[in-house]
């Protein structure tokens, strides 16, 4: 039987995942993918919310529409973040975390 | 000293591309009808169709040698051509002709006699520098062969593929 | 009926007919139907599509040749109808050779992943009315439109891996090429189909196409309902009905959607990497590019995969545009299954004309220089679409 | 049936997010996380969410893996050689981690809703499409307009930062 803390739990590896990614991979841009899969774990619970908790009969919509709103935020973030990544590796010709050990270049 | 070619100012028209690509395809349509009614293709079906009629009169094809119409080889292994074969295609091995031969009144023949055509670039070169006028280039083509040696020209083949060439040495009349 | 069956059961032992009843029972029922139809459906569609891609090269080959004033291939068979077997026998047969410092497994992957997308948009197309009551659409989902850009968005990955993971230069710089392209064209390309949507008020291609049939083909929106086989034995019925699809909304909107059109079928070009905008595979810069390094099969599945995505993307602009299978006067599958094999037919049929524009416009537009085709996309095509989009909004609200 | 689509499904977008995290090639990595994310858009699919696993594929496997894709080749990294993960790093990670897991799970035992089988829909009026329209235009007008800006805003943050000399 298919309960909803099935997509939970599932939900809830994918973003430990990205958690453990985050705190030990050093390559800022994996770091940052890192960040993007925990983004889609919380759209996987959101809509798993959506669905389990029906208003009259259909899917509740407003959670997937705060997916929607999560999926267009995410995608300005790398857009940005990106960008960022680029600069630094401009400036410094690196993109390991541990090189990167002053504010100002 | 620098020259500046001006830019020309685009139109309207040519700054879209849209005329110039139209015009482009009614060109490319144009063509294509007229091919598909078989007329202006200008492709020769090879195998069936050859292109001998109309090959030009300077073209250079596989090098040969030639007899004169008495039957004697014209080649006297001087071996000019051999040195000044620029890919060194020309292999000679001279002789020399027995006391009492027929051909005796010239001292020297060829015993061997190679032409890698695997080598050859058809510069024409030896027929140019023969004083004998033993070495044609045939108007000749499709020279195949299924391995290296059988794209060496041994002398009874060039002799073979040469045949017979009639009267006396020109070149130095011409003074081409 | 009964007495068919009957006469038949004689030649069966009782249990094996039992089993033959009961299978013929379960492939009847709805979910059965469902299931071995699909099956069925998928499979023919799979192989008109690969035929239909090995006799796109040939046709390349050929219309390039008469474009040229040349003959192209002619002797293998008729005319030389059998080139692409001979092809293909060709391709099987010789080595498959990975370069050394390629990395293997991603190498050989990369192929596939250019085969793969543009076979699962066929999915979703519409592409015959219905036989038999069988609707000839593989999976009519109501996301079917967003559904074609996504996948066809995931088909650059095969072309950036084998660029990358060949491990060599100019490989290495078609991919780069082609992710940018793929970046700036995919927005045009989904923001030039938004006036449709708003047009019919929904994703579903079934939907789209149904639209299209009764009121006329989305780049020349001319006839309503009125414009079916009847109309054609009395033309004055048939001129009435033309008469009525010329209201000033069916006019204003013509605007929109040839822009669309145009807009779509351009970047079309680009998804596919086509010629005017084949950068990622220049073969006069980058000596082929992203396939540079790839020989036998997987060179096969690149130019398989190049051509099916020719196919489907002629697929795609048929649905949205053409009308899909509709013909004006025809009448749809539910007439009798010579009507739907005809829908069948006319779909095809749309699709080999759009595949010979693409061949035309091949052979006869250079190519765009790298920062023009940037230009052209981010600059031009991207600000038209949206302006496009406004506009169709303005023509829906206020013209009646 | 859903119920073998979930396994499959998840197992697939947990195998492939492991390998995201455990992969050294940044190239490997990214087109593991695309993967993982079609997973997950079918998971969506299994929620009968279609438009949401159609805008997840198109929006960041289409359109961000690839930016990230591009950026990683522009950037020409290499494999990064195997710096000795800080074993402190790896145990706080962990520790973590596994907090965190410890207490999803726990909190996923204390109530019967989250033990709820599926319930069935009933047959949609709209398509799912034009519900979430009809619901991001009638309910959450300002934020869209909100979210317009910041994408704006994002341009034109990228545009500046992308200039070749930073003032």
């Amino acid at each position: 039987m298919l309960t909803l803390s099935h997509y939970l739990m599932a939900s809830g590896i994918l973003f430990a995942l990205g958690l453990a990614g985050v705190m030990l991979r050093r390559n800022i841009i994996i770091v940052f993918m890192c960040l993007e899969m925990m983004l889609s774990a919380t759209n996987l619970s959101l809509v798993a919310f959506s669905r389990y908790g029906l208003v009259q009969g259909h899917a509740n919509y407003q959670a997937q529409i705060l997916v929607f709103f999560i999926i267009t935020v995410a995608a300005a973030e790398v857009a940005v973040g990106l960008a960022i990544i680029v600069a630094l590796f401009r400036a410094k010709q690196t993109t390991h975390s541990e090189d990167l050990n002053s504010l100002k270049f | 000293m620098a020259f500046i070619v001006n830019r020309k100012k685009l139109t309207l028209a040519e700054k879209l591309y849209l005329p110039a690509i139209f015009s482009g395809l009614a060109i490319t349509w144009k063509h294509m009808k007229r091919a598909l009614f078989g007329k202006g293709i200008i492709t020769m079906q090879y195998p069936e169709e050859k292109w001998d009629k109309h090959l030009p009169e300077w073209y250079r094809g596989a090098p040969t040698l030639v007899k004169d119409e008495t039957g004697r080889e014209r080649c006297v292994a001087c071996q000019l051509c051999e040195f000044i074969c620029p890919p060194r295609a020309i292999t000679i091995e001279p002789m020399e002709i027995p006391d009492g031969s027929h051909w005796r009144k010239v001292e020297k023949k060829p015993r061997a006699f190679d032409i890698d055509m695997a080598r050859c670039i058809y510069c024409g070169l030896c027929e140019e520098v023969c004083p004998e006028q033993a070495i044609f280039l045939r108007k000749d083509y499709s020279i195949t062969g299924l391995s290296r040696d059988q794209m060496v020209n041994h002398k009874d083949k060039l002799y073979e593929m040469g045949g017979v060439m009639n009267g006396l040495v020109i070149k130095w009349n011409e003074k081409k | 009926m009964d007495d068919f069956s009957n006469f038949i059961s004689h030649f069966f032992s009782p249990a094996a007919w039992t089993f033959l009843k009961t299978l013929g029972e379960r492939l009847m029922s709805p979910i059965g139907f469902l299931i071995w139809t699909t099956f069925l459906k998928s499979t023919i569609l799979l192989g008109i599509i690969l035929g239909l891609v090995s006799y796109t090269v040939y046709a390349e080959r050929r219309v390039s040749a008469l474009i040229q004033d040349r003959l192209g291939p002619n002797r293998v068979g008729w005319q030389g109808l059998l080139q692409p077997i001979a092809d293909a026998a060709k391709l099987l047969l010789k080595e498959n050779f990975t370069p050394k410092n390629a990395n293997y497994f991603y190498f050989r992957l990369a192929p596939k992943l250019v085969m793969i997308p543009p076979i699962l948009v066929l999915g979703v197309l519409p592409f015959g009315s219905s036989l038999f009551g069988v609707q000839m659409t593989i999976a009519s989902i109501n996301v079917g439109a967003i559904y074609v850009l996504a996948i066809s968005s995931i088909s650059v990955y095969g072309i950036v891996l084998a660029g990358w993971a060949s491990n060599s230069k100019y490989p290495f710089l078609g991919g780069i090429r082609s992710t940018s392209q793929m970046i700036s064209y995919e927005l045009s390309l989904a923001l030039s189909i938004v006036p449709i949507f708003m047009v019919v008020g929904s994703l579903n291609l079934n939907t789209i196409v149904q639209y299209q049939v009764e009121q006329g083909w989305m780049i020349a929106p001319f006839w309503p309902q009125g414009m079916n086989w009847h109309a054609l034995l009395h033309p004055a019925a048939a001129w009435q009905a033309i008469a009525a699809g010329m209201s000033l909304r069916h006019l204003l909107l013509w605007i929109p959607l040839i822009i669309s059109f145009f807009i779509f079928f351009v970047s079309m070009f680009a998804e596919t990497n086509r010629l005017p905008f084949d950068l990622p595979e220049a073969e006069q810069e980058l000596i082929g590019g992203y396939h540079t390094e790839y020989s036998s099969m997987g060179f096969a599945l690149f130019f398989l995969g190049e051509y099916t995505a020719m196919i489907s993307g002629a697929g795609v602009i048929t649905t949205l545009f053409l009308g899909g299978w509709s013909l004006p006067f025809i009448p749809d599958g539910s007439h009798g299954w010579v009507w739907g094999l005809i829908n069948i037919g006319a779909f095809f049929a749309k699709i080999i004309a759009l595949l010979f524009v693409f061949i035309w416009v091949r052979w006869t537009l250079p190519r765009f220089r790298y920062d023009q085709l940037m230009k052209l996309g981010w600059y031009f095509f991207f600000e038209l679409a949206i302006v496009n989009i406004f506009l169709t909004a303005l023509i829906l609200t206020y013209v009646k | 049936m859903q119920l073998t689509l979930f396994w499959f499904f998840s197992l697939l977008m947990i195998g492939f997010g492991a390998g995201v995290v455990v992969l050294r090639n940044p190239v490997a990595c990214a087109l593991s996380l695309v993967a993982s994310f079609l997973a997950l858009a079918a998971l969506f699919v299994t929620l009968d969410a279609y438009f949401i696993a159609i805008i997840q594929v198109l929006v960041t496997a289409g359109a961000v893996m690839v930016l990230f894709l591009f950026i990683i080749m522009l950037l020409n990294l290499k494999a990064e050689e195997r710096r000795r993960v800080k074993l402190s790093a790896m145990l706080g990670g962990g520790l973590i981690v596994g907090c965190f897991l410890e207490l999803l799970s726990s909190t996923l035992s204390t109530s019967p809703l989250f033990s709820q089988p599926l319930p069935p829909l009933t047959e949609p009026v709209h398509s799912d499409v034009a519900m979430i329209g009809l619901t991001l235009f009638h309910s959450f007008n300002l934020p869209f307009q909100v979210i317009g800006v910041l994408l704006l805003v994002a341009t034109i943050g990228v545009v500046l930062l992308s200039r070749q000399t930073l003032k």
